[in-house]
């Protein structure tokens, strides 16, 4: 870095700094930990959304959306650099959480990659300024981890295109406007051969969106029913049948989760999306000075501090060029299986309030409940499963696992007794 | 559960098995969720009448058991409730109906907990666990003749909508046990939310709550050992029952790893998954061996009963709640929806996992007893 | 079981008790833990065969040995109770543990199992009377866990057989008279369709035993070098070409382990074969009251209960016909992930005594050795990772992985840059 | 390791890289298995002339960094030392080093600690170790303007063979060091057995060992601050040995999954090694991560240094030795043989994992620091 951009870097930070102090307020962490525990009824949630938008809008017009994002769309043209001193200097403060991931990464970040530049002025202003909030319509009922055996179809109809089918595990359907979707436009060729991408609006006639409820009580998630929507060819991303290419990078940035520059949060921290921790429970349960129970306090401290530094060693690592793309499921990996450990740390520290509580059992309540979702982060955004093929195959080379889809058309492939027994449940 | 039954032991198991199918399939626990006994008290008089409640008393007391070992006979049942996350009061009716035959005391009582038109709770966990070495803290004192009890219990399972508990206490330097109507001034009943679906459990305070003598069962300060006879028993039931789920969770997740295609094969094709199930299926017979061995300790009163009841409880506390986890993760996100059937098991397995003890408590029990052992040979 | 045999049974348990009770010794802790840790010299360790040779002859001579073998061949031809009772009363005291696996079973198992007539009269009275102590030819350097992919060949000249190759990993071939050898006797049918079992004497021209060094320093283990060693066609076991099918069976009297009812051994107390316990090196580290420590203690035990337990149901389950021969894979698979953590726990407590130490750190020394060698258990008798295949495969009924050498000739299979690294090291 | 390294930090890495594979090849660690010192004198002055042990030590103590980040520079080095499980007391050497000319005394010893004519040990840790919570026992005392040793320090590394011991002690509240010349009257040395090929442990006792006030390292009863700071400095550099370690047992064992064929196919190509494969990737890229922000915290004397080095030390001695277990579970049969390499480099991860904290000790430490954050905020 030349001394110029080093000075430009730190008044970048002084200004942004000024600004966050002066229009954010500091972040509300009970706020937070509720919303994510699921405990905000629909007209809660709807009006955190629409605070949230009104947040993206403020971040625009001072001149802080899309940091790293070409001025002719509406960003600031600057570096991962300037992205990351903003997030520093937001560390404590108030921030638009839910409308990151997917919204900014990976939605803006496939369109910025594939779009038309029609597309990419239209939308990626629009998404800064917090007018369009966008999701991913990826994963299928019938699917499973193998994203690109999908069933959703499109069939072209003159300049339109015609989608049927269904997707699931779209993160807040209910309140966004736009999905990026993965659809099969040829069954006769092989599976990564016959797919295609487009924009679909979500207030359309024949898409019919269900909250999915968690174990929780959460319904974060939606399922969506695509009857007969039609698209028009504009919006369609990347060539036809070639859907594919646009799939892999779009799982790279949904690897790279938090880790992109295109992802405006607190540095420091808490994460938003944290749990309780340890500690409060520790506390609440009078069992600070337990030794048993600052092992596990350490563990997940440990747990913690290893995948901070192991995501930036990742992110700087493919920065750089030092890993592929694909070395972002290093990171994915040892998140999800520190991320399941640590609530099963809590879970163990609440003791038998872990099978029964009431409010008075603080920060102990619930952490049995917890645990019953503690897989969710090794499933969602890609099984750890998957995480491990993509880095024993693709990271370190390891012989790709037998595959009876590969070589055939895709309405050949066998789809086993059970694949259809959720797509219209 | 055992490898071998007598066809009497099978019969009772298969009826009950019938039974709990045609009675709470998993649509009624899914209603049961929102009910606040968490069961239908028809459905549990029934029960009592195909013998749920009468297996720990003896037939001069109006119990029996279909093979004259009551306490295996009742793992059976306690199996059939796992496997089917099935509602109602197993563990505290039978081990409270047990103590009050042992003893002879409450005959009426007694008579209505065998019959299943009463409910029992037994009142023994205190706040912060008792197995990982604190000590038991409510306190019996006798007063006139009179008994005076203040203190703590939580959680007590059954115990907000039970006709009579059962409640272990400190009398000086030994334990009493007294039977207290549901009702008796002085005794405050909060609910607790729960993780299991038709579990109910309460946290209890007696502020001087005062007791005839004769509520004694047993007597005041020797209630040591049937004390410890009975966690033995309420663990037996409890292990039994969560190697009901683990069993019922493993078939499921089995089913579904041959019936689900992933890149046009079978999850089941997939060696990762394979070797994940011939864990989990060492974890599920490991299960099943050390319960088996423990419940048959117990009902021998045999010294090592002790050990194998707190190995049982550490292994299935741990590898129990792994197994469901990987349950979980083999289904995908359809596991972690309300929707899909696994939760109510692992939500029972779970419940189980965290009552009376943890794995790492009954790490700290086994230790004790480990050293001890060790010291003396 | 009827009255008639109960009472048997007791009067049998009566005489094996006061016969053990005047004839044998009491049970030598420290002796064999330092002949487990291989601490014996090659002059100590024939002595102590020497002297197990002579406990199998007064067994013999009293009446205990081969209790659940046939008379013919010089058993008691009594039941596997019996077998149960006199382990039961031999508690306490010695025994000729080294003569046992896989002198008794798996070799002799295979013998009564396969054997012809003469071959069973011949030489199960002789291995009854520690007279003759046979090893296993099984495992081969450049085979790992694919057993049926043995290189040893044999070719038939006349009425002998003509054997050349390489085995590995024989417990005690050095001091031992015999060996169960599975060779190749046709390499133009697939591997497992060109197998035959021979029966080896060891002390032949042609059989090099080299004495393999361990990490820890142990030799028990060895390698041996055929080089045209001669046998005759009277020695084989089992049809030409048919091996598979006694292998099979002789890889499930492997995985029984100590429960096969040949077995001469202590129902209770420490095994003969176990290390350290957690409780010593606690008691020598000063840290029996450390609840961290205890926990340790506590899983070791749990597991130590569970995994007993465990062996037994799984015997009961192959007895009765409620599981296959293959859940013995069960067992072996739970026994070697156990064995592995218990090694964990006792370096853990050693702490930085499991670094480095001296003979005053009492049970806390040596643990780092240990620990080094912690994968023993779950490499030797079949890897874990077969005996997972076996579970998923043979017990679950999960599919097959695909073989690329189930149904080529062995001759045209592939073995790889390093096949022969280790043959002729 | 870093990612990014400057040219002058390369052909420092590389440099030594190259002279450890030529020197100290593993037929020369099998022989010095049974070397008294564990290391050829000659092969250590050679490895001083190569920067090895200046790097903690200012330019004008006649030191002096590639990168004038000495402590980054030297985890480089110790990289190699664990990629080649290579003998010599490099993290000794260089604490002490670095102690004498922080404070500016005994230049003699420094000098020639610095050319590699002499070596130190730095004596720390006590019997049932410090990381763990217990205080630190030798005593220190100022009689008439000389010092009094009294306690016991083990293991400690070169000891036995050491010109000076840099010895810590407790004065009273305070922390004292003093720089002691091996042979002194009253010094007691016990040669350890070690777990390592080539490192040499010892136990020391002193029994009023009196010695002039100059042996002083900084000021009596207030070398707290730097004792932290050089134990900080001992496990970075043993942290980033861990991770050459690790790295080099990954490698092989990867190329070994390549190379050998089971079934008609390589190792590499079955899931279940695959995906145990990609774990370990996790373990191995997390421990760099890790090692090297502990290294960056303490070189900069942030406050965050103590929580990373503790995370980093939990971290590579629980999954690190986790991962040497999977390298020879993968390797089979000749993974536990002494004729095989792995075990020379799993060896070093070991001893390194049991000094200065288990992970265990680490967890405590690490709890004690996330609590105090976490009641300050």
């Amino acid at each position: 870095m030349t001394a110029d951009t080093a000075e430009d870097l730190d008044r970048f930070r002084q200004r942004a700094g000024a600004w966050i102090r002066s229009n954010l307020r500091p972040l509300d962490h009970a706020a937070l930990a509720a919303a994510t525990a699921g405990e905000l009824d629909e007209e809660e949630e709807l009006a955190a959304i629409q605070h949230e938008r009104q947040l993206m809008r403020m971040m625009f017009d001072a001149g802080f959306a899309g940091i790293t994002i070409s001025p002719e769309y509406g960003g600031q043209g600057l570096t991962p650099a300037h992205q990351q001193a903003f997030n520093e200097e937001l560390s404590g403060f108030e921030h638009p959480s839910r409308l990151m991931v997917p919204n900014l990464s990976p939605c803006a970040a496939v369109l910025l990659d594939f779009g038309t530049e029609e597309q990419k002025k239209t939308h990626i202003p629009a998404i800064l300024k917090g007018e369009e909030l966008w999701m991913q319509l990826l994963s299928e009922p019938s699917g499973g981890s193998d994203v690109a055996g999908a069933l959703t179809t499109a069939v072209r109809d003159g300049d339109e295109w015609v989608l049927n089918g269904s997707k699931i595990w779209t993160t807040g359907a209910w309140w966004s406007d736009w999905g990026l979707c993965l659809a099969r436009t040829n069954w006769d060729v092989p599976k990564h051969r016959g797919l295609t991408v487009f924009m679909l609006p979500l207030h359309r006639d024949g898409v019919d969106v269900h909250r999915i409820e968690m174990i929780n009580g959460s319904k974060e998630f939606c399922q969506e029913f695509l009857t007969d929507v039609r698209v028009p060819d504009t919006d369609r991303i990347g060539e036809v049948d070639k859907g594919w290419t646009v799939g892999t990078r779009w799982m790279f940035h949904e690897r790279m989760l938090y880790n992109s520059p295109l992802i405006t949060m607190p540095a420091f921290g808490r994460p938003a999306t944290s749990s309780v921790s340890p500690v409060e429970v520790a506390r609440d349960r009078g069992r600070l000075d337990d030794p048993l129970v600052r092992d596990l306090i350490g563990e997940a401290a440990m747990l913690d501090l290893v995948g901070s530094r192991l995501q930036q060693r990742i992110a700087q690592g493919v920065r750089t060029g030092h890993l592929s793309d694909q070395g972002a499921a290093i990171a994915r990996l040892f998140g999800g299986v520190a991320g399941a450990r640590a609530r099963t740390i809590t879970f163990q520290i609440a003791g038998e309030a872990g099978a029964a509580w009431s409010q008075h059992d603080g920060a102990a309540a619930g952490r049995g409940t917890d645990f019953l979702m503690r897989q969710a982060g090794c499933i969602g955004g890609g099984t750890t499963e998957m995480a491990r093929n993509v880095v024993s195959e693709r990271v370190l080379g390891m012989p790709r696992e037998r595959s009876v889809d590969r070589d055939v058309p895709f309405r050949e492939v066998p789809r086993g007794p059970s694949s259809d027994a959720r797509s219209r449940a | 559960m055992l490898l071998e039954l007598t066809p009497d032991q099978d019969f009772l198991r298969e009826t009950t098995s019938k039974f709990l199918a045609s009675q709470v399939p998993v649509g009624e626990i899914r209603r049961l969720c929102d009910d606040r006994l968490g069961y239908d008290p028809g459905y549990w008089k029934r029960g009592a009448d195909l013998g749920w409640t009468s297996l720990l008393v003896s037939e001069e007391r109006g119990g029996g058991s279909v093979s004259g070992r009551g306490l295996i006979d009742l793992t059976l049942l306690a199996h059939e409730f796992g496997a089917h996350a099935a509602p109602g009061p197993l563990a505290p009716a039978n081990v409270v109906a047990g103590a009050l035959a042992e003893f002879g005391t409450h005959p009426d009582v007694l008579a209505a907990l065998l019959d299943g038109s009463a409910v029992a709770a037994w009142c023994w966990e205190e706040p912060g666990g008792l197995i990982g070495g604190r000590e038991l803290e409510l306190d019996i004192t006798v007063e006139r003749g009179d008994l005076v009890l203040n203190g703590r219990k939580k959680p007590v399972e059954a115990a907000a909508d039970a006709d009579h508990l059962l409640v272990t206490g400190r009398s000086g330097g030994g334990l009493t046990q007294v039977l207290v109507a549901t009702g008796t001034p002085g005794v405050t009943v909060e609910r607790l939310q729960s993780v299991d679906m038709t579990r109910r459990y309460a946290a209890l305070r007696f502020d001087d709550v005062r007791l005839p003598g004769e509520s004694v069962v047993g007597e005041v300060g020797g209630a040591g050992p049937a004390v410890e006879r009975q966690l033995h028993q309420a663990l037996v039931i409890q292990l039994a029952e969560t190697v009901g789920t683990l069993d019922r969770a493993f078939a499921m997740t089995l089913e579904w790893a041959f019936d689900r295609y992933s890149f046009g094969r079978p999850l089941a094709s997939y060696q990762e998954l394979k070797h994940r199930f011939a864990d989990m299926k060492s974890w599920v017979e490991g299960a099943h061996a050390i319960a088996d061995a423990a419940a048959d300790a117990v009902d021998e009163g045999r010294p090592e009963a002790a050990a194998l009841v707190s190995a049982a409880k550490a292994f299935s506390g741990r590898y129990g709640l792994e197994l469901m986890q990987d349950c979980v993760q083999m289904h995908g996100g359809i596991g972690v929806t309300f929707e899909h059937d696994l939760h109510l098991f692992m939500r029972r397995a779970t419940a189980n996992a965290a009552i009376f003890g943890t794995a790492a408590d009954h790490h700290q029990r086994l230790a004790r007893i480990t050293i001890e052992e060790d010291s003396r040979s």
